[in-house]
């Protein structure tokens, strides 16, 4: 992430194609997110649009002037529909849930709509809520899945908002029946959720199913059998205005959407964030071998 | 606007203020933290400052540093406390992990204010009155204690309310880390979209913060040895009183 | 991209691999020269045009709490509530008037500056000493006149003063931007925390320091510069 | 020149500083307003270029009531130099004297040269206090700087309050009687305050006591001050031994010289010119520690004195 | 009594502020120290009791040398009334007395009852004062505080810089004479430090002249200073007038009274007593308007004095 600055040199540096105009592209700031939007930035500016990135620490702060002085963002199906969902129909509203990202986008149609935004192709790579165990408790206790767990009490080190969250704690407890004694709220994929997981404070540990890093650290993914999360395959949100006024965007961002999938995201993640390498050298690594640059 | 509404409702449901994370609960571990900072700010920086001040030299330089410090990002400090191997109980809290990592970030927050109104305090009483202590033959200690540190007093003591304050309202980034206090409520609000639960957060802050303020006056002016004849700078309320931080730069300038 | 070529031949982790992850490590900041410059600049324009504007907002303020005492006590008390406003909820909730904008965070850090400076300022201008004041009245000086020809020169140290204090703060403040993607060397250091990156981390804050410290010897410098009557002066 | 009738203020606190005062000043005259401290000396000296606003009363500059003109005008014409000297601490000596001429708009050039002058008259050599600050000046050149400051619009009115309060003795009488002088040349309108009797005594054309409460207790001629105090206050004010300081106002009267006839030369001591005061006469005789002083008018000796000689003509001056 | 010795003091920054000074002061004795601003005073006084160390010569007090002596015991057996009498601010009248008996390690009540007494001593109503603030008194009031403070260790020695200087001239005169009527009663040896020629004649039992550098110029009792000044520097800074100032130094002599026979009640004006100085019976005689002044001694005339016989007094006062 902070590389926004850069990425405008790059896009007036390797403008190829006729000038399309300016664009204006947000994304969150971690890793994964920042790579998809430096992907979308490198393919839009070679299309030739004048790219602007935006990387902000979550999504509120730019949800809220999206689509009005946003065009395009990387986003995930279930993220912007339930976020959506939430604004128009208050946080205590029932989520979308539904575990396959072309469904859910359909279900969610209604809500884009009025907010005046269309998700283009949706990609096989899913990046849903994950939960990890040491390698070693898998082992001892023969754990490979959340089911696995069932009737176990474990402490939860997960993100602050996890309670009561269907793909999360309450997921966990009703779905799983897993018995949380503790949720210590540590972050997502944070390295004190990892830390505490690694030295025995909590036993299950959130993160993501794109999570390159856990390998490094001996820490191994359980499956999540019963399905609680909702479909969160990448898809390019785009403003409705903005996209009748530039179809060509889809044609440039939708075949990203089809070469990516989830062990690739995984991997690429885990050179960003294990060996880090930079994150604009690992885009253009990946769309140029894809052919796509 | 809907914003307020929730808030308002926020606030005056009993229940976000019950429980384990309920404001009160919050509330009380922000305070804790904000008084163990300064009471860590204060055993490291008080007597080093007052001392530098009755010598009368070398506190600029401490000043200075002190105010450099200013410029660490307590954000930055915090998470170096926090990747760093640290040695911190295992237990979450105020005294936990993110809760120690917090305390050294702010009580080093702290110190520029304390140093800084701390040292020109003492070293700004009158040089008759030093003077005059001298000659009737008082020891260094005893001019120390009878005589530079009550008149140091009232600007000491603006020094450690000016701290608190700021303090407890940087208390708050501790939920940048997972830390303690109130600020999770305000990113917990935030990420769940709950802005009116969010605002809540930082309203209570706030007040909080206004209240301290006003307790922390009234301390200062119970504790002034002279009864002030009434006089162009009032000191009470939120206006803070006498030139503290600014006065002293003003020196470190000069020299 | 060049960077490729290094990124190919790193068979042995860097001193910044997650798998290494010192603190300080040279390779880094040879690597991402780029982007700690750009953050670094970006930090400065941040914190300039904050102080500038928290400069143009307290003036007239300062002025007001001397004019009308009975004001003074709310603009004091005003300035400082806000800075008891915490920034995890300022900048998201400037956002929807400001955009996703530099601004938002110039705004929010000129608000948090406002403390200090008034307060500064309005000290400034009661350390013009009374017999000076009442000299250039007596002389025939006009309210404007004596304004910018005496009592601003003579507040000069110590709002210059202020002015330190609240720089080396907005320096550390404009890292919080990293909310709202304005966050200059606050975006690495957010980078740094969320995954880790102890080199980066390391790398932003104590350019963050470098950076105070340089603003900090410039205001001196100009304030030395400014203030010749005051060299030689000693007590 | 300037006169005030039934001037009064009364602070906002309800602090009666002059309660209700008339008080005429010739064209010319050097006027010195003495009382005890906090009598309203200072009030009285702010109210007459409107630093202070009187609560009650006019206030006249030559016919003009001073309230009908803009502030800012008025004080042009009028040069004053505070108790304090208040020079500005932040420009040159020379730019401070500047000051006056370049609010008038007068031209740099015009204002410097102006400025060079009166530094020259004040005692202060241009060329070497021009570009010092007044904190590299001692007290005493900064009074005489602030002085300068105020003649630099050639005003026809000043106001000086305590103007040699700040500085030792010594070198205030040296301030004292270059002032003196200074005054013979300019025949400026003065007000001078001071609570220093013997000041008022040696300065004033006519001297204003004041008694608390800003009344008027005698407004006189110094030596008419000294030989017949109004009332018990004012004969106090001067003091014990006011018949000692009358010799000094009272000038030397050819009609009780003695003649030189019969005096030996080893008698004598030093002359002493006609035009001394009784006082000189006397230091004069103590010093040399003889009997008699010789007179002399030009290089001619008009007479002897003795000190009962002197005592007779001290007798005399007040019968006058 | 106190006694330095080639003392000398060179401050870092190079400036010699005193050069290399001989002085006694006899027990019992008040001397003063005068001079222009910056000659030396105040240095070589805070070197008496260790405020400042001297870097050349010897100080001894009573045969001791003070460098042997730990200065914070030496202090206390020395009372010092600083410049800007430095009370405590945030300590009421009555403890600000108090400090120096309770650092002695007296008891609350003993310290408590000296102190009272001082007050009162020094003027001071202790049901009046005792309970208020440095800050709710005035400058005349605050220098007597520091002055009772200087003396509530009741020591033997009693250092004082311009202990009268802050107050105006009509105070200063009181608090002259009550320090004097209270040396009368007190006998402690007194080092006094002013820039006031009339206070150091007035005061001083000896007269110790600085000139710039701490040179001694002349160190003699006030009538020999008036009377024959050392050099032409002691006569400049004691003033054209000195002739006048002796008089206020010199006692009436009986020997030059003229006597009573054929003076008419008329010609006599209030009469004085003949422990006056002449200067009393000089004033009483201009006050009077008179041509003679009845002597007293009790209740009885033992002569006259004319201005004449003042004269003559005058000049045998240096003869004898
Ligand atoms: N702004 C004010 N508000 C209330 N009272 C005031 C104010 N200024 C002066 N006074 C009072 O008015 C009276 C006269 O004050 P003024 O300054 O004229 O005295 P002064 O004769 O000049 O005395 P000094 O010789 O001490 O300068 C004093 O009692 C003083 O306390
Ligand atoms: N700490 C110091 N460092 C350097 N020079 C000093 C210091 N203190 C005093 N002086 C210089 O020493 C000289 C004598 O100073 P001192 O205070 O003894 O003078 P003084 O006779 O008491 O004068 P005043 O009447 O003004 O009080 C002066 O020239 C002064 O500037
Ligand atoms: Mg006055
Ligand atoms: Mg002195």
């Amino acid at each position: 992430a902070g590389d926004d600055l850069s990425s405008k040199d790059t896009s007036s540096s390797s403008s190829a194609s006729a000038d399309q105009g300016d664009l204006t592209i947000a994304s969150q700031s971690f890793g994964e997110a920042a790579l998809v939007a430096e992907m979308y930035n490198q393919l839009l500016t070679k299309a030739g649009y004048h790219v602007d990135v935006k990387l902000v620490d979550s999504r509120d702060a730019y949800i809220g002037i999206f689509p009005k002085s946003v065009d395009v963002v990387p986003e995930y199906v279930g993220g912007i529909v339930n976020e959506l969902n939430a604004r128009a129909n208050g946080d205590k509203a029932k989520p979308f849930e539904a575990g396959d990202g072309a469904q859910l986008a359909a279900d969610g149609k209604q809500l884009l709509d009025d907010a005046g935004i269309t998700l283009l192709d949706v990609s096989s790579a899913t990046d849903t809520n994950a939960f990890f165990v040491t390698q070693k408790y898998s082992d001892d206790n023969g754990v490979t899945k959340l089911s696995d767990l069932s009737g176990k009490s474990v402490v939860l080190a997960a993100a602050d908002d996890c309670e009561g969250r269907l793909d999360c704690e309450a997921g966990l407890s009703d779905d799983y029946g897993i018995k949380i004694s503790k949720l210590l709220p540590l972050g997502y994929a944070s390295d004190q959720t990892y830390k505490s997981v690694i030295d025995g404070e909590s036993q299950l540990g959130e993160t993501s199913t794109t999570d390159g890093t856990l390998a490094s650290q001996g820490l191994v993914v359980l499956e999540d059998d019963q399905q609680i999360q909702p479909a969160q395959n990448l898809v390019p949100a785009v403003g409705t205005q903005f996209l009748s006024d530039h179809p060509d965007v889809a044609d440039v961002l939708n075949p990203l959407m089809a070469a990516l999938t989830t062990e690739k995201l995984t991997e690429l993640n885990g050179r960003i964030s294990v060996d880090r390498e930079d994150p604009k050298a690992v885009a253009t690594d990946f769309l140029t071998s894809e052919g796509l640059l | 606007m809907r914003v307020f509404s929730d808030t308002w409702a926020y606030l005056s449901a009993g229940s976000s203020w019950t429980g384990d994370r309920g404001l009160l609960h919050l509330m009380l571990q922000q305070l804790l933290l904000t008084g163990t900072a300064l009471v860590i700010a204060l055993v490291l920086g008080l007597p080093l400052a007052l001392w530098l001040g009755h010598l009368g030299r070398g506190g600029l330089l401490a000043v200075n540093i002190s105010n450099v410090g200013r410029a660490v990002p307590t954000f930055a400090l915090l998470a170096l406390f926090v990747t760093a191997d640290f040695p911190g109980t295992r237990e979450f809290g105020p005294y936990g992990r993110a809760g120690l990592a917090t305390l050294l970030a702010l009580a080093l927050f702290a110190l520029p204010p304390i140093i800084t109104n701390a040292y020109v305090a003492v070293r700004e009483v009158p040089a008759d009155v030093k003077q005059a202590a001298d000659g009737m033959g008082m020891t260094g200690l005893q001019k120390f204690r009878r005589v530079e540190l009550p008149l140091a007093t009232p600007l000491v003591l603006s020094g450690i309310r000016l701290a608190l304050v700021q303090v407890w309202a940087t208390a708050t980034i501790a939920a940048l880390v997972a830390g303690p206090g109130l600020g999770r409520v305000i990113t917990d609000g935030f990420a769940r979209n709950e802005f009116g639960k969010g605002i809540a957060g930082a309203v209570v802050v706030a007040v909080v913060a206004l209240v301290l303020e006003l307790v922390a006056a009234a301390a200062q002016r119970a504790l002034d040895p002279v009864p002030r004849a009434p006089r162009r700078n009032r000191d009470g309320g939120m206006s803070g009183g006498r030139p503290s931080v600014a006065a002293s730069d003003a020196e470190s300038v000069g020299a | 991209m060049t960077l490729l070529a290094q990124v190919a031949t790193a068979a042995q982790p860097s001193c910044y691999s997650r798998l290494t992850n010192e603190w300080f490590c040279g390779q880094y900041l040879h690597d991402r020269r780029a982007d700690i410059v750009d953050a670094t600049v970006q930090h400065l324009q941040i914190t300039v045009y904050a102080v500038a504007l928290g400069i143009a907002i307290a003036f007239p303020l300062a002025l007001l709490a001397r004019r009308l005492p009975r004001l003074e006590t709310t603009i004091l008390g005003a300035s400082t509530a806000l800075y008891t406003i915490p920034s995890l909820a300022l900048l998201p909730l400037l956002v929807p008037f400001t955009g996703l904008e530099m601004r938002t965070v110039v705004i929010g850090s000129a608000l948090y500056a406002l403390t200090i400076l008034v307060r500064s300022m309005l000290e400034g201008l009661r350390s013009v000493p009374d017999d000076v004041r009442e000299s250039a009245v007596g002389l025939g000086y006009g309210a404007s006149r004596l304004l910018l020809r005496v009592e601003l020169p003579l507040a000069l140290p110590v709002m210059m003063a202020g002015l330190r204090v609240a720089t080396v703060s907005t320096v550390a403040l404009t890292t919080v931007g990293t909310l709202v993607s304005y966050g200059g060397l606050g975006n690495l250091i957010s980078d740094g925390v969320f995954t880790n990156f102890r080199a980066e981390l390391m790398a932003a804050a104590v350019l963050c320091v470098v950076l105070a410290v340089v603003l900090d010897l410039l205001i001196v410098l100009v304030q030395w510069l400014l203030t010749p009557w005051t060299r030689g002066a000693q007590a | 020149m300037i006169r005030l009738a039934g001037v009064g203020k009364t602070y906002d606190d309800g602090t009666v500083a002059v309660q209700s005062l008339d008080l005429d000043v010739e064209a010319g005259e050097l006027v010195v307003l003495v009382g005890p401290s906090g009598c309203g000396k200072s009030t009285t000296l702010k109210m007459i270029n409107r630093l202070i606003e009187p609560t009650t009363g006019s206030i006249e500059i030559d016919g003009r009531d001073v309230t009908r003109v803009d502030p800012v005008k008025l004080r042009r014409g009028i040069g004053y130099v505070i108790q304090q000297v208040g020079l500005f601490p932040h420009q040159r000596i020379l730019t401070n004297v500047m000051t006056v001429p370049l609010l008038y708009g007068e031209s740099k050039a015009t204002a410097r040269a102006r400025a060079e002058e009166l530094m020259a008259l004040v005692g202060l050599d241009p060329a070497t206090y021009a570009d010092r600050f007044p904190h590299q000046l001692s007290g005493g050149q900064r009074q005489r700087v602030g002085v300068a400051r105020a003649l630099a619009a050639d005003p026809p009115v000043l106001l000086m309050d305590e103007p040699f309060g700040a500085v030792d003795p010594i070198v205030r009488v040296r301030l004292q009687d270059e002032f003196l002088r200074l005054q013979r040349d300019l025949g400026k309108t003065v007000v001078l305050v001071t609570h220093d009797i013997d000041e008022a005594v040696k300065m004033g054309d006519r001297v204003a006591v004041f008694a608390a409460g800003g009344r008027l207790a005698q407004y006189a001629t110094p030596a008419e001050l000294l030989g017949r105090p109004a009332d018990d206050f004012v004969a106090d004010f001067v003091g014990s031994t006011r018949g000692l300081r009358r010799l000094a106002v009272t000038p030397i009267d050819p009609a009780h010289l003695e003649p030189l006839d019969g005096v030996s030369m080893g008698d004598l001591g030093a002359a002493i010119d006609v035009s001394s005061t009784l006082e000189e006469a006397l230091a004069v005789l103590l010093r040399d520690d003889k009997a008699v002083v010789g007179v002399k008018q030009g290089a001619q000796f008009v007479g002897v004195l003795t000190p009962n000689g002197i005592h007779r003509a001290l007798r005399a001056s007040l019968a006058d």
